[in-house]
């Protein structure tokens, strides 16, 4: 071998070294006596055993770690339903001045108009891009939009005395977020088949529909890649049975501008930020779930809101909303998402975001034609991509041995983040593939050279998928050790 | 078009391989008269440039103050490396780590923040964040229902010296799951929850009591005596933490002779800036025994097919993407990058480091108290020994008085008045180590002037 | 220990190995007598949070007010990405790329930033960077005197137009080679370098005409005439160009029938912050057949053992490092970072991107002059044309007007009389992209309220 | 192969598409009447041809470029004379404040209070560590203040009328620069030996010495690692042959707190900010390299310097010192490196700025040690090291013939940085060896375990030596036909 293994996976914990300190980083030692007033039995016995390293030893180990992962500033991630589109860098530097960092969040509204003008702004531009007549902000990501938006569902039968509404409907398609929702807010779901073309089996939704239904959730372009092109029906089934309608927004790029859930006739709908409005996704979070209603929601929208009174803003809060189904965090939201989100809003306006569901919508469309002709099996054939779509890889898998899995980690070498695998769980070996309107037209055509290399690959040298990745920090994880033999912490 | 990189070339291209004449035919399945008309209440897009100034202009409109405001979110110095490596974009712009060979950077960065929070809080496992304090505490009832199979009451016992928004957001998102939280009171003297207050709900099921320590008042709990007194009773006790006035006190997980079994706080002093108010993230731990009904994201050290170490999401089965209406919660996207901040911090201050962050907020805060209460009138409501916060008894209502002191450009603290009538004329506050003398001497000389001006 | 990780353990293992007792013991070579006192005129060390306490203070004491100087340093809109990648530890904290193999992100940056700028300037080759404009003017007229063979006189032609900045500096810098910069005059009435000022050096041996475009005075020369003027009599063409400018004005490539032989100028407008005046770069292209007589370093395209492309440091003949005494400069450490913020901004901008700016300058500052002269006793000094700057004449002298503006928030442009007495009722003023209307009614207002006062 | 080459080595021009761009970056295009006062003929013809690329194309490529640098902030960088400490991050934020990043440099005064008083106070430390009266901050890297040094000691002679002194005199071992700044101010080179001990030789020197001798430029540790005892004498032959004594301060970081160059009787000097001071390099700048002198000399400072009046801080230019050498540039140096370096000296204060020498010193003593314990050649074995020291592959190379530059190739395999190779040509085949004071003892251990490793292979496999390196985006690159088919500029 001529590269030795210079690898270096050291945890923080085994670069510890006993005494040493970032000694930049920390105050001075003060003299015991300054913390006589906290009693004996209140204080810890032994420091935390955080660990001992030098300030490059930190700069250092997290540098190398980050060069450990893939993300969109430097590879093509099209991961369905996860809209992971350019991050702007501008949204950064405007969120992260000095003025909006400093702020603490119970500053009173004398020093907050700045920040309240930008967040009463970006709640007026969510209700036009949606058609909703009320936003909230203040919901921390989709699923606690979709607890916002289903509370508030409740609290609308509730309000009306409606009682005996106890069923969520929800697509088979749906994320897990939906039913694991819908229990949250107390509610037995039943889950509603989709028929062959993706859409919802509509004869089953009447079926399903009753006096026990409190709403459907539902996200539409679907998380099969299509347009519920029923939702007329749909909506009016729903409606007609005394329930109400919820739109999961975590498609809502797809038709941003194009149509918009209030005119589909929901009546409450959650938007992630984090897609959408091109907020970072920072490994796993944060985001930003606002939601959004049509007015015979208004009064149970959750604290706070920004309102304003002539030239001045205000927060709203429960003494204002006296009906509001409250407060979901300690204080308002992910606001540097929220300011993110607003400049993200501010620099496309009314053009930009029209022209954010044309362009995903074309990405779409094009890399599934582009890949169906090097020999990918859509889901959906004869539909029409939103801004994704699906592919399976039944036939892969049962003539070749070669799974969805195996044909997502080989992509891996390839220097391309994989789709979404295996969701939606009704279509066998599937990839979900999101292309976003952010990419080129040249990316996505070496995303279609990479499947079709690997395609090939499956044929000729199945194995060569089966071991992979093979270029990676580590070669295919165990999960299934990972879970029998738990390991989540580390002991020296 | 910002951000979109299409040409028309590029278009025509695209839509031929399509077979598609127009964009617009790609929509031919959304109804026509569902279409969307021209959004005219947006305005015209602007340039990177334009945008930047108009946020500049308001970011600085509200810079300047000097604040002492605590309440659940503090003001601590940030190593300048935390940020700078936080926003890199292998971190910044990664999704959540499904990929685990692609993401080992994420991946070994929870791992180790999962070592770290047990750590520190001297409890067996973590998870990888959820929301914030408030929702985590939320997460943690709920948990708390779930593992303590003895209970059948659906009640829990949440005393009142719990930050009050932290009770209210309990309220609002349990409150459809049938739980009923029930109030214990606050001794008036001490500011602390005090065995007395608690044996008024002696002999009834409850699944847990919630501790925190510091209290909203900032004070001290016998943390000792409240864990032992819900243990010996069948209850699981939940502890709500500070995680700088960890680096002091007691670890949860040492609290009476069991330790507490669930932690959970408000991960933001960590850090994460100020913000107004996020993103932050909630921290989660427990015992061991209870990992399997903790929600959230979990991650777990495994080997490869090679048999090396490495990292990958466990547990899975918990979550809503596999159990769906099953699952222990609806949580999918969390804090990630507010907690990969959090673990370089923690690696930056180290044992000596963050202790001593911890002693310099409490002994500022105290200076505060002195300066403060040497003024005619203002007085330490309560009698508990505090960590880094404290009540001041004012001679006229803090509605009054807080107001006039943002004129002069001093944020005095929380009007506690506007939770509960009784402390009308008390402030909470607070003084972290970023806070100088300078800065408390010139609070006191404005709430001089202030209380001056209004006795005259 | 701040940045120090040994710990007493370390020392005793480290020393241990030395077979040294003592850390001192490691000096027993050096002298006694010479031994360091305790440097008691330092101060005490102060932790990070302290010092950027501190340092904010200081910064924003300086900021707010408007400003409208150009004068060789502009503020323009930066793109956010510029930075955030610059700054990039891999970037960052890189060393010159004296092991290509791991150091091919800095060369090919490098390399395309040689592209950039000789694309931008019309000229065949361009170097890494010098340290800025006016050094890098200095290092021009030395390397003309090089590639110059026929002229021996060791003079060169510096017209007043040049900035008065850059002539002292190439001055002090070249005086002791025994260069001699000659004096063109400034005509008067155009603000620019006329034909009949370069008529009174007919017949003498001077190795290179300087030309700037735009020049101090914003003023836009006739380039190819004064070009064309050189090339008939044996001299070469030093342009000093802006670099924004060169997005709408004719290439120095393209200058008269042969174009410019050698291209300096300040590239801070290039993507680099107006920061106190650095670290800004000099940019430095030329024709390809006096690339060997070019100072600083250069990178070139090459391959690898197996035939691969890679980037290498050439034509190493030319430096200090190897040619010591016969460098043709003593440059090592250049500006590459700012070259690498600037390569950064110029992909960002593109081709119509950076017309755009140039042309917004161009406008605003046309609209500032309007709104200016539009004002008694306010007019516009020259009658040439102007790129992004001019010169205004006010009833007053600038060094009253100016500091009365100041007081206003209003930093009022370059009092000229600094230079040249001639011109004290003159200031050059400068608004580029990046001020607006409002900006530019809101000097038009002070300055009227100032010149009122003044009369008053 | 199992993996695919995914590497990916595009220029940014070969990802250029034209008519696309980075929308949120350009400001909106103005009606040509508005640029109708700039004459036709001084119009550019065609736009100049930068890359027509998307915002996401850029932020993807100099990311993925980034990613192919060694950097202190990922490696070990032993690179001797060089100084490659920890760039405390802290001093990155504080100099990137918008209040200095936005101050033009030629605001008056009254708007400069702040940036003057860091200015001040930075020209204060450095004259108490180096035992200088007077210091200018406006050079610009170390060469710069090289010039202005000697410049100064022209002014010197000339100003006294002391004619006929043409000559610098400078030890072989000396930097390029100095040779090359000697004749930017004029003078001629006469190079003095170096001893087998690797001090200057006495009697050599004292044989140069004369009426021609303008000064002497050293280095005190010099480059080759060991501090010039002689010191004392070889001031005294200088100053008493009527030359000055400057000091090239790339080496200060191995006395800081120990000597001081005023004190050792030199008369100007200049510092590397971005070496001592711990200031980023940038991939090959900026620096900042004042000068400070001794009493005689301060008339002869380069301008601009910061004055104090009372409370007041103020610009000193020409007309406070007539008889200055000038400027250098055409505003006052690198003012983000020095806010840089002002950081880092407040942080250390006085205690650390002792620290810093002493852990230097000992780290290369320790690594000197362990490397000479694992087989290695000290150029100078019975000499302490600085913070730096040589080693040569003399014994190597004629043995086994595999060259220091075979060896420094193997070692980026490791994940090492090669340290100075080839410098001071005086020693043949050698590294100069500078570990810091902020790299750890594992570190050092590490580097030594990578170097034991490698002579093992240099024995048993020498060409791993000679193909390294093996591991990099790059194998071993072609300078000869870099040098002889010059390729400076892309064309398509
Ligand atoms: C269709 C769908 N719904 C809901 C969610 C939940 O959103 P979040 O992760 O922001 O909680 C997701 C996120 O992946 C999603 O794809
Ligand atoms: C000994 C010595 N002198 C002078 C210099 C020149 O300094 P700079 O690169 O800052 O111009 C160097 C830089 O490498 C050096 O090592």
């Amino acid at each position: 071998m001529s590269t030795p293994d210079t690898r270096d996976d050291l945890l923080i914990f085994e670069r510890s070294h006993a005494g040493r300190r970032a000694m930049a980083q920390a105050p001075k030692a003060l003299p015991a006596e300054r913390l006589a007033a906290i009693p004996d039995s209140l204080r810890r016995r032994a420091r935390p055993a955080l660990p001992e390293v030098s300030e490059l030893q930190v700069v250092r180990h997290y540098t190398n770690l980050s060069s450990k992962n893939f993300a969109i500033d430097k590879q093509f991630y099209p991961l369905g339903s996860c809209t992971m589109k350019y991050n702007p860098r501008g949204a950064n530097r405007a969120a992260m001045l000095p003025g909006f960092l400093g702020r603490h969040p119970l500053a009173p509204e004398s020093h907050s108009q700045g920040y309240l003008a930008c967040l009463y702004e970006l709640q007026e531009f969510l209700k036009e891009v949606t058609g909703m007549k009320g936003v909230s902000l203040t919901p921390m990501a989709g699923a606690q939009g979709e607890f916002a938006g289903v509370a508030m569902i409740r609290a609308y039968h509730e309000a009306r005395n409606d009682q005996g509404r106890t069923e969520i409907l929800i697509p088979e398609a749906a994320h897990g977020t939906n039913p694991a929702t819908a229990v949250m807010c107390g509610y037995t779901v039943r889950e509603v088949p989709v028929n062959r073309d993706g859409d919802v089996d509509l004869e089953a939704l009447k079926a399903a529909c009753g006096p026990q239904t409190a709403g459907l959730m539902m996200t539409n372009p679907s998380t099969c890649g299509v347009f519920e092109r029923q939702i007329d029906a749909i909506a009016k089934t729903v409606h007609e049975a005394g329930g109400l309608l919820y739109y999961d927004g975590a498609n809502l790029n797809a038709i941003l501008g194009k149509v918009r859930p209030g005119d589909m006739g929901f009546d409450v709908i959650h938007m992630n930020l984090h897609k959408t409005f091109a907020t970072p996704h920072g490994g796993g979070g944060p985001g930003a779930g606002p939601v959004g209603v049509s007015e015979r929601l208004k009064p149970f929208l959750p604290t706070p809101i920004v309102g304003r009174d002539g030239d001045r803003y205000r927060w709203l809060d429960r003494n204002d909303l006296p009906q509001s189904i409250g407060q979901l965090s300690a204080f308002m939201g992910n606001a540097g998402v929220l300011l993110r989100a607003y400049f993200y809003a501010r620099v496309l306006g009314r053009e930009g975001m029209i022209r954010v569901g044309e362009y995903s919508t074309l990405a779409a469309n094009y890399l599934l034609k582009r890949l169906e002709a090097v020999g990918c099996t859509a889901a959906y054939p004869e539909r029409r991509a939103s801004h994704e779509f699906l592919l399976t890889f039944a036939k892969e898998a049962k003539t070749l041995g070669v799974s969805a899995m195996d044909i997502a980690k080989r992509l891996l070498d390839y220097n391309q983040h994989a789709p979404t695998t295996y969701f939606p769980l009704l279509v066998p070996e599937c990839f979900l593939i999101e292309p976003t309107e952010t990419e080129t037209k040249e990316a996505l055509d070496a995303f279609v050279d990479a499947m079709a290399a690997i395609l090939a690959e499956a044929k000729n040298d199945p194995e060569l998928l089966k071991g992979a990745p093979w270029s990676q920090p580590v070669r295919r994880l165990d999960d299934v050790k990972a879970a029998r033999e738990l390991d989540l912490v580390w002991r020296e | 078009m910002p951000y979109i990189p299409h040409t028309p070339d590029d278009v025509q291209a695209m839509l031929a391989a399509i077979g598609a004449e127009r964009i617009e035919d790609l929509f031919d399945e959304i109804p026509e008269h569902l279409k969307a008309g021209r959004l005219d209440a947006l305005p015209e897009g602007l340039s990177e440039m334009e945008v930047t100034a108009l946020m500049a202009r308001r970011a600085s409109q509200d810079a300047g103050a000097l604040c002492f405001l605590g309440a659940g979110a503090y003001e601590h110095h940030i190593p300048a490396a935390v940020w700078e490596i936080a926003t890199r974009g292998e971190f910044y712009t990664a999704y959540t780590p499904y990929q685990a060979e692609a993401s080992q950077g994420t991946l070994q960065t929870i791992y180790e923040f999962q070592t770290l929070m047990a750590r520190l809080t001297g409890m067996d496992v973590s998870n990888a964040s959820v929301y914030d304090g408030a929702s985590g505490l939320s997460e943690a009832v709920l948990m708390a229902l779930r593992a303590n199979r003895k209970s059948k009451s659906g009640r829990v016992l949440m005393p009142q010296a719990v930050n009050p928004r932290y009770r209210q957001a309990v309220q609002d998102i349990c409150v459809n799951q049938g739980v009923e939280l029930v109030s214990v009171s606050l001794d008036r003297d001490s500011g602390t929850t005090l065995p007395a207050a608690l044996s008024a709900h002696e002999g009834e099921d409850y699944a847990a009591l919630v501790i925190a320590q510091p209290n909203f008042f900032g004070c001290l709990e016998d943390v000792h005596a409240l864990t032992d007194w819900a243990h010996a009773r069948g209850m699981l006790v939940i502890a709500v933490v500070n995680p700088t006035a960890l680096a002091l006190l007691t670890p949860p997980g040492e609290w009476g002779t069991e330790g507490a079994d669930i932690v959970v706080g408000e991960g933001q002093p960590l850090g994460v800036p100020l913000s107004s108010g996020g993103p932050y993230f909630g921290f989660m731990c427990c015992k061991q025994k209870h990992v399997r009904q903790m929600p959230g994201r979990i991650i777990g050290r495994t080997v490869d097919l090679e048999g090396r170490p490495g990292f990958t999401l466990t547990l899975q089965a918990r979550e809503q993407h596999i159990r769906r209406s099953k699952a222990t919660s609806n949580i999918c996207t969390n804090q990630g990058l507010a907690m990969t901040a959090a673990t370089i911090y923690m690696s930056l201050l180290g044992p000596e480091g963050l202790e001593n962050v911890a002693a310099h907020c409490h002994a500022n805060t105290r200076d505060l108290v002195a300066a403060l209460t040497a003024l005619d009138g203002v007085s330490e409501a309560f009698t508990a020994p505090t960590f880094h916060e404290a009540v001041l008894r004012l001679p006229r209502p803090a509605a009054e008085v807080l107001p006039a002191l943002a004129a002069r450009g001093i944020i005095g603290g929380y009007d506690l008045g506007r939770d509960d009538p009784a402390l009308a004329d008390c402030v909470l506050v607070c003084a972290t180590e970023t806070r100088t003398a300078e800065d408390i001497s010139a609070y006191a000389a404005a709430l001089a002037a202030v209380l001056a001006e209004e006795a005259a």
